[in-house]
């Protein structure tokens, strides 16, 4: 059981760091790089789940596959749009991108 | 097929939209020809109306009219009549053919001021027709809309100002309205829109009746309206062209007093009777004030419109005390209720449609400006010396046996408030009075250059209305024995 | 039936061809008038048979209309009827002069038939309704030459008074219909009413007969011509307070009656003494006008209806045969001030004559009509209780009269003739035919006045004391009256007297200046409500604008110290090695800049700190959802 | 299985669309696109209706195939085939344009998953997928304010997400199922229901753009193409709340009291939406806050779930009338321009239009008889049938507020005059759009009964 407790405190960290990270980077691959974190704190912990809690569920792997997919597919789309970022304002910096104001 | 099963009220009230496509297709050019089609379908109109009234109708709501609409929530195109109604019918169409005969000066845009005017001809009558909480929601709405372009469009200077004031704070008590329509339905049982059920047996009781009355108070408070209510009052009928205003006051106040009888008085009666005391405090008030206010006016038209705020708190009070008691005064104060809204409605809508003319031949409203106007204009200076009377409550007139009814069944249970709201009466005849002298009386300023008097069209408008308001005034019974046998009929 | 509604229809078709054909006028009206004379000649002929005649039809509902020709409303519908048509026959040639015919004529015609609609009137709504007409006619009446500031003022004054003493009728007319269940007008009624009901009609009676203190609007009528003024002051507008009275008098309890005859006594002195102090003809006979209808008040509030009834016959040929001779001696003079009218007695001798046989009647000398209705009233005043009070009054109300009157005389006749300016009285025929037809019924119709009161179902009371001392006040006043005559008294206090008694301003001061004040201050309050409406509205507005422009100012500034403290921590860090000390100042520097960059920027845009704004919106659902569950 | 791939045949239809689509694009027949896109959806629309009534789930209850979720197929699929006519207005002949079609199809197949999901993993699957779809399309053109909009769409998006699946996998973790249905598990601690439902919210929200998870809103919309604001403002929306519907549907309210936090979700979008709405001269960007207040009023749909009968049939028929309702208004802006300078004197230039227009924003207060009020009618009684007649009363109080905001664009229109350039006539695209929606918006208010089930 302290393994679970461990494993989940692990992810937490993570977790916060990640969100740290995203809340307080100004660069958009650093802001994706908290992202990737906080989402492999998600795969920590359900991998621990399975684990230590319900090894017989097979949808908790499945789960583990799709929270995959997801970081994959948000690094896909994410790299496109910072180069596209990059071509039209020649930086990725989101302090410079504020012209759209509410 | 025979008389009786021909669906008068449907065609009644779907003529005028009619009329409004068939402009909206021809788009005449000249105005003369929009005019003309216009004119012709109130006035026919106007004949279907009586035509119902022909074919007659008995004391309870008949001559219903329903059509599955969405069955599914107990909704259903329900049309019907009472006494209570008829008269408002009647009123809408005579005034609508009045309105559109009087603004046929009115050229810039004029096809779609007429597609505007008869739409919101058929909301006024669909609002008094309809028997379903749902469908008379839907056309109370359309007249907002139709009111305000009318006053956005062909008002007077500040007339984008008033226009979104009357919109918005209208639209707030109707919404208000709505919730109070939700509440009934869900609270009956089995639910159901259907008016006839809701007032056969109003089942709300308690806190939700409770809090049911106060929303459909502070929809029609806004409507009617009633201190604190009337803000938008004086804004909107001033700025309105004259048939606009006539409309106003004449009909679409009418919509929320007519509520006040039809869904507080019939489907809360409990909630309303206990509350009844502080509706009648407030409509003392307001009555008073309205004439206090008018009489500190010096724009005509603004105190006209005041006047109209005095003469809804009388009205508002008989119907707080047909609430409050159920012996025959309140039925002595109920039938005065209506019959005053039909007398104001003839009464004020000729005094706005006077002033109107006034106001295209002097370019003002402003009551220091002219003086001595009855040499100049006898026809329309005597007219206006009538319906002032008239509204003022002389005997022989409309105003009289409605007030009449309202405080002798006011004076059975509330002496004191009548003997307190009595007092409006010396004070509307004082303002009256005092605009008369000011506008009429006097001697012309030098070099005045008469413009002619009323001419043809605008005496077309002007002098059936006048003609009504003396049958009401001489034979009141004329109405008050429909109305009478509806309000004998729901017992109140 | 028949008859019944010619007497009341009549002059209303008549009024009506008036105003629609506009041809003919005097004569239509004429014709008017005469058909009302001969439908009340025939109820009276029915009357006699012993039959009433009644019509019900539908009013409202439960009430219906009902006109009734009782004896009483049959004998006061004569009289009316008969004064009305002479009156009219005067005006013809009085009018020929005058501007504003169409309205005088229509107005004057409506008039009438208002009238025989109140006293035929069966039901109390009818009869309210009749009263009110009487006062919009009134109104157009002495607004007839509307161009004159003071007339327009004049029937202003005199219909906002009556309708302000009307709410009394309103308040009086509710108890009684709720009281009796019915609004007919009964004549022995099951029960009476109740005090509060007895006083708001006698405010109405005193509104509309000039009682005190609203007596000045009847001198300020004076503004109208001169048939109009004999009209409101003889047999109709006036009359009407006492026919409620009347009709109404079943219903008094005794206590009731009390405040009545106060109200009557108090009224005969005061303008009685009004009338004496008067400059000018008109004015006098306005003040004797109230004064006489306060004997007819003080006879019913004694008891006594018969002397009120007969003194209001005899009044109503009296006062209008003086009116109608003032009004000769005006348009001689082209004025009606004493101080003009010096003289003008002795060239219109007829005219003098006649007013003089009325004047005489008036004061009460026999055998005129007026020695017999005064007699009685004053015969009523010894029989009430308490007699004190009424007699006295009564003995000096009759005391006053014949002194205004011998003062009237004395001026007439014995002021120095002044040279004859152009005097057209082209129509004078005509005015003296009206005129001397009313002397001679003033003259003879003491005897028909006992028969007539009997047939309305009243016995006329008399007194031997009544009659002596009322001839020797009228002896007495009217000795003194001739000596005095100065066309004026300035002395302060006769002024007073004089200009009805106007305490603090009288009645624009008291009444009128209140009200507007009052108006003035809901409308200052009617205007800041709306201003308040709006005032919301734009409140609204700039909070919402507030919200729009300024809500990622906070985050700004919060992720701005996360960022901050961030790097500080990296400098921190960094102090380890030498060269870290230069960095953290760097850092620190540039940490400020960086910091007062931020706070230049009032709106973000920028989308991490947006983010952050998201995730405090989490935690405080978070927050709020624990709250609910702790 | 057979069944189960009968039962998710709409999807299906839509999956293979996308593809075809796809495909078509490679081979630049973005026309030849179009059409198959047009004709997929068509027959997803039909298939919908056909499979209308039916109460099944697909895949041991992973997919659930009821009212909403065929109800979100047929109002999306058409509503798509409208997104994409006006596309091809606007990005006639521009580079990559057909991948804008396959991209609008696959982001309708996300929402339909996603109104349909019973499963958490479909939940996050569709979430993924329709907004990946949508930042492509909004960084469609090259251009710096669109390249910032999707790069905000972005981040919200992956972080939002991120956050979600981190407090799903508590939920997933401690119930060992990830089936929405067995949330109602008596074992779970409350503490953890509630974290991770917030953190659904933060997902769902962002998707939905809920008050404080709409931030991205008005910058993506303004910086994408007008059609594609039009699309992102309707299709995820209404699969993200038909999500939300299906989540709380098993949530016990003894356990989390979604429902409160839902109503003050509500109010505050609603109102914050229409309180910002009040100050933007673009109209695009005032439609995209007015998106925000009405998301606000479908919380009161989703609260009554369980609780009201009213609750799926509000949803339903608002959602029918805010596809239509605001896709009209989209139209007309693409047409006549984004700023409210641009709408002056309409009324004198295209009375017909202008007349569609002010139905359109009158539909969206909730006048009657239109879309709209059928709409706000059933909700307000849905809210108040389930207690929360206050929510009501805001939501009305709201609804005066939003009649201010869109009088703002109707007034310009009709009561001030322009100098009369010429007019040239709308691209038939946007006039079919236009007028069906026209049509739709009136006849969705009159014939309601056809939406209840």
């Amino acid at each position: 059981m302290e393994l679970l407790i461990t494993a989940l405190i692990i992810a937490a960290v993570l977790f916060g760091i990640g969100l740290y990270g995203a809340l307080s980077q100004t660069n958009l691959v650093m802001i994706m790089m908290g992202i990737e974190l906080m989402l492999g704190a998600a795969m920590v912990n359900l991998v621990a789940f399975w684990r230590y809690l319900h090894p017989e569920a097979f949808s908790i792997q499945m789960f583990v596959l799709v929270a995959m997919t997801v970081m994959a597919l948000e690094g896909a789309v994410g790299f496109a749009i910072a180069t596209q970022r990059f071509r039209t304002s020649g930086s990725v910096e989101m302090e410079e991108s504020a012209e759209l104001k509410g | 097929m025979d008389f009786s099963s021909i669906p008068l009220l449907t065609i009644t009230t779907f003529l005028p939209i009619v009329g409004a496509l068939v402009v909206m297709v021809l788009r005449p050019k000249k105005t003369e020809t929009a005019y003309g089609i216009g004119i012709a379908i109130t006035a026919l109109t106007l004949l279907f109306t009586i035509l119902i009234w022909v074919r007659g109708f008995g004391p309870g709501l008949s001559q219903i009219e329903e059509f599955s609409w969405i069955p599914s929530i107990g909704i259903a195109y329900r049309l019907g009549i009472d006494g209570i109604s008829f008269p408002l019918v009647l009123l809408t169409a005579l005034l609508f053919l009045s309105a559109l005969i009087f603004s046929a000066k009115i050229k810039e845009n004029a096809n779609i001021f007429i597609q505007l005017v008869l739409m919101l001809e058929t909301a006024c009558l669909g609002v008094f027709l309809s028997l379903d909480l749902f469908l008379f929601y839907v056309f109370f709405e359309i007249t907002l809309v139709g009111m305000y372009f009318v006053i956005a469009k062909w008002g007077h200077e500040h007339r984008k100002k008033a226009a979104l004031t009357f919109f918005i704070y209208t639209l707030v008590g109707s919404l208000f309205l709505l919730l109070a329509f939700l509440a009934l339905y869900l609270f009956s049982d089995p639910n159901t829109f259907d008016m006839r059920q809701l007032i056969a047996n109003p089942t709300l009781t308690g806190l939700a009746a409770t809090l049911t009355f106060w929303g459909l108070f502070i929809a029609f408070a806004i409507k009617t309206p009633l201190f604190p209510f009337h803000t938008w009052l004086p804004l909107a009928h001033t700025e309105a062209p004259a048939a606009g205003s006539a409309i106003l006051a004449g009909v679409l106040l009418k919509l929320g007093t007519y509520g006040f009888i039809r869904f507080p008085l019939l489907m809360t009666p409990d909630a309303f009777r206990e509350f009844a005391p502080y509706v009648i405090i407030i409509a003392v008030f307001t009555a008073l004030y309205g004439a206090f206010v008018a009489l500190a006016q010096t724009d005509i038209k603004r105190m006209v419109a005041y006047t109209s705020v005095n003469h809804m708190g009388y009205l508002v009070f008989g119907v707080a005390i047909a609430a409050v008691t159920t012996t025959s005064s309140g039925m002595i104060a109920l039938d005065g209720a209506v019959l005053q809204m039909i007398s104001h409605g003839v009464v004020t809508g000729v005094l706005f449609l006077l002033i109107g003319a006034l106001q295209d031949r002097t370019q003002t409203r402003d009551m220091a400006e002219m003086n001595g106007l009855l040499k100049a204009y006898p026809i329309l200076g005597w007219l206006f010396i009538v319906a002032a009377f008239a509204s003022l409550g002389l005997p022989g007139l409309a105003h009289f046996p409605a007030e009449f009814q309202i405080f002798l069944g006011g004076f059975d249970v509330y002496p004191v408030a009548v003997g307190i709201i009595i007092i409006g009466l010396p004070l509307t005849a004082a303002l009256y009075l005092r605009a008369i002298q000011k506008v009429f009386l006097g001697t012309l300023p030098e070099g005045f250059s008469g413009v002619s008097d009323l001419n043809q069209r605008e005496l077309w408008a002007i002098v059936p209305l006048i003609a009504v308001t003396v049958i009401i005034g001489v034979y009141p019974n004329s109405l008050l024995s429909l109305i009478h046998a509806t309000t004998n009929f729901f017992g109140l | 039936m028949i008859a019944l509604l010619l007497t009341i229809l009549g002059p209303l078709a008549a009024s009506f061809w008036i105003t629609a054909i506009r041809r003919k006028i005097g004569y239509a009206a004429l014709t008017g008038s005469l058909a009302s004379l001969t439908g009340s000649v025939l109820l009276f002929l029915y009357m006699l048979e012993g039959q009433i005649i009644t019509v019900t039809f539908a009013g409202l509902p439960d009430f219906p209309f009902r006109l009734e020709a009782t004896e009483l409303s049959v004998v006061l519908a004569l009289v009316v009827s008969t004064v009305t048509t002479l009156i009219f026959i005067y005006a013809i040639g009085y009018m020929a002069e005058e501007k504003g015919k169409l309205r005088f004529w229509s107005g004057i015609s409506l008039f009438l038939g208002a009238m025989q609609l109140l006293v035929l009137a069966g039901d109390w709504i009818l009869f309210v309704m009749a009263w009110e007409i009487i006062g919009f006619a009134s109104y157009l009446l002495i607004g007839t030459w509307y161009w004159k500031k003071e007339a327009s003022d004049a029937s202003n004054k005199a219909f906002i008074m009556n309708r302000v003493a009307d709410l009394g009728l309103y308040i009086g007319v509710f108890v009684i219909i709720l009281t009796s269940g019915s609004s007919r007008i009964a004549a022995e009624p099951l029960q009476g009413i109740s005090m509060a009901g007895a006083l708001a009609l006698l405010l109405a009676v005193m509104g509309k007969s000039a009682q005190v203190p609203f007596q000045s609007w009847l001198s300020a009528a004076m503004a109208g011509p001169t048939p109009v003024s004999a009209l409101l002051h003889s047999a109709t507008m006036v009359a009407a307070g006492i026919i409620l009275l009347l009709k109404a008098f079943p219903l008094f309890s005794p206590d009731a009656l009390i405040w009545v005859g106060t109200v009557g006594g108090v009224t005969i002195l005061l303008t009685g003494a009004t009338a004496i102090f008067s400059e000018d003809i008109k004015r006098m006979l306005a003040a004797s006008t109230s004064s006489q209808l306060g004997f007819m008040v003080l006879a019913i509030g004694a008891g006594y209806p018969a002397a009120a009834i007969a003194h209001l016959i005899a009044h109503a040929f009296m006062k209008s045969s003086l009116f109608l001779g003032a009004g000769i001696f005006q348009h001689e003079t082209g004025s009606t001030k004493y101080g003009k009218l010096g003289g003008a007695g002795k060239k219109l001798t007829l005219t003098f004559s006649g007013f003089a046989v009325a004047g005489l009647a008036l004061a009460g000398i026999p055998p005129l009509i007026g020695f017999w209705s005064k007699d009685a009233i004053l015969t009523a005043g010894l029989r009430a209780n308490p007699a004190a009070w009424y007699f006295t009054a009564a003995l000096t109300g009759a005391f006053f009269t014949a002194v205004y009157m011998g003062r009237a005389f004395g001026i007439l006749w014995k002021g120095k003739v002044r040279p004859n300016k152009k005097s057209q009285q082209r129509s004078l025929p005509w005015m003296h035919t009206g005129l001397l037809t009313l002397v001679t019924a003033v003259a003879a119709g003491g005897l028909f006045l006992d028969p007539l009161i009997e047939e309305a179902g009243f016995i006329i009371p008399k007194e031997t004391l009544a009659m002596i001392s009322g001839l020797v006040v009228a002896a007495a006043g009217l000795v003194v009256g001739w000596f005095a005559t100065a066309p004026a008294y300035k002395k302060r206090i006769w002024m007073f007297f004089r200009d009805n008694y106007q305490l603090a301003g009288g009645y624009n001061r008291v009444i009128v200046q209140p009200m507007l004040v009052l108006a003035k201050d809901f409308n200052s309050f009617e205007t800041s409500l709306l201003k308040a409406v709006f005032g919301i509205g734009i409140t609204f507005l700039a909070i919402a604008r507030w919200v729009s422009k300024v809500i990622d100012r906070a985050t700004a500034y919060v992720i701005d110290w996360i960022g901050i403290f961030n790097m500080n921590i990296a400098r921190m860090s960094s102090f380890t090695d030498d060269k870290g000390i230069v960095e953290g100042i760097a850092g620190l520097v540039d940490s400020v800049q960086r910091l007062g960059h931020y706070g230049r920027k009032i709106q973000s845009g920028l989308v991490h700190r947006e983010l952050a704004w998201s995730v405090y919106g989490m935690v405080f659902a978070f927050i709020i959802i624990l709250l609910t569950y702790l | 299985m057979a069944t189960d791939l009968l039962n998710i045949l709409p999807q299906l239809i839509v999956l293979v669309t996308a593809v075809v689509v796809l495909c078509l694009e490679m081979a630049r027949r973005p026309l030849a696109g179009l059409w198959f896109l047009i004709v997929g959806m068509a027959a997803t629309t039909g298939v919908a209706v056909d499979m209308l009534g039916t109460e099944t789930t697909a895949f041991s209850t992973t997919f659930r195939v009821d009212a909403l979720s065929l109800w979100a197929a047929v109002m999306l699929s058409p509503a798509t085939i409208l997104f994409a006519l006006l596309a091809r207005a606007e990005l006639k002949g521009q580079a990559r344009e057909g991948t804008v079609y396959s991209l609008l199809v696959f982001a309708t197949l996300g929402a339909m998953i996603l109104a349909g999901s019973g499963d958490v993993m479909f939940i996050v699957l569709g979430i993924l997928i329709g907004t990946l779809a949508g930042m492509a399309m909004a960084a469609h053109p090259r251009n710096d304010s669109s390249s910032e909009g999707a790069m905000k769409y972005f981040i919200y998006g992956s972080v939002a997400g991120a956050i979600m699946l981190f407090g799903l996998t508590y939920w997933v973790g401690l119930t060992g199922t990830t089936l929405l249905s067995e949330l109602n598990n008596p074992y779970l601690s409350p503490f953890i229901v509630m974290f991770g439902f917030i953190t659904l919210l933060a997902g769902i929200g962002y998707a939905a753009s809920l008050f404080p998870f709409h931030f991205w809103t008005p910058d993506t919309f303004e910086g994408a193409p007008v059609s594609v604001a039009a699309y992102l403002s309707v299709v995820p929306k209404v699969g993200a709340l038909f999500a939300l519907a299906q989540v709380v549907r098993g949530l016990p309210v003894s356990v989390v009291d979604w429902p409160l936090i839902l109503s003050v979700l509500a109010v505050l979008s609603m109102t914050f939406g229409n309180v910002v709405a009040l100050w933007q001269d673009n109209v695009i960007r005032l439609l995209a806050y007015s998106t925000i207040a009405q998301s606000g009023y479908f919380l009161l749909g989703v609260i009554g779930m369980g609780q009201s009968g009213l609750a799926v049939d509000s949803l339903v028929v608002f959602g029918i009338a805010y596809a239509v309702m605001n896709t009209g208004a989209f139209a007309i802006t693409l047409a006549e321009g984004t700023q409210l300078a641009d709408f002056k004197g309409m009324g004198r230039r295209r009375p017909w239009q202008a007349v569609g227009m002010t139905i359109f924003l009158f539909s969206l207060v909730g006048m009657p008889p239109l879309a709209g009020f059928a709409g706000k009618f059933l909700l307000f009684g849905t809210a108040i049938e389930s207690g929360y007649s206050w929510l009501a009363v805001i939501a009305i109080l709201n609804s005066a507020i939003s009649l201010a905001v869109y009088m703002r664009i109707v007034v310009p229109m009709f009561f001030e005059e322009d100098k009369e350039e010429q007019v040239e006539p709308y691209a038939p695209g946007i006039s079919f759009v236009w007028i069906s929606t026209f049509i739709l918006t009136v006849v969705v208010g009159i014939g309601v009964q056809w939406f209840l089930t």
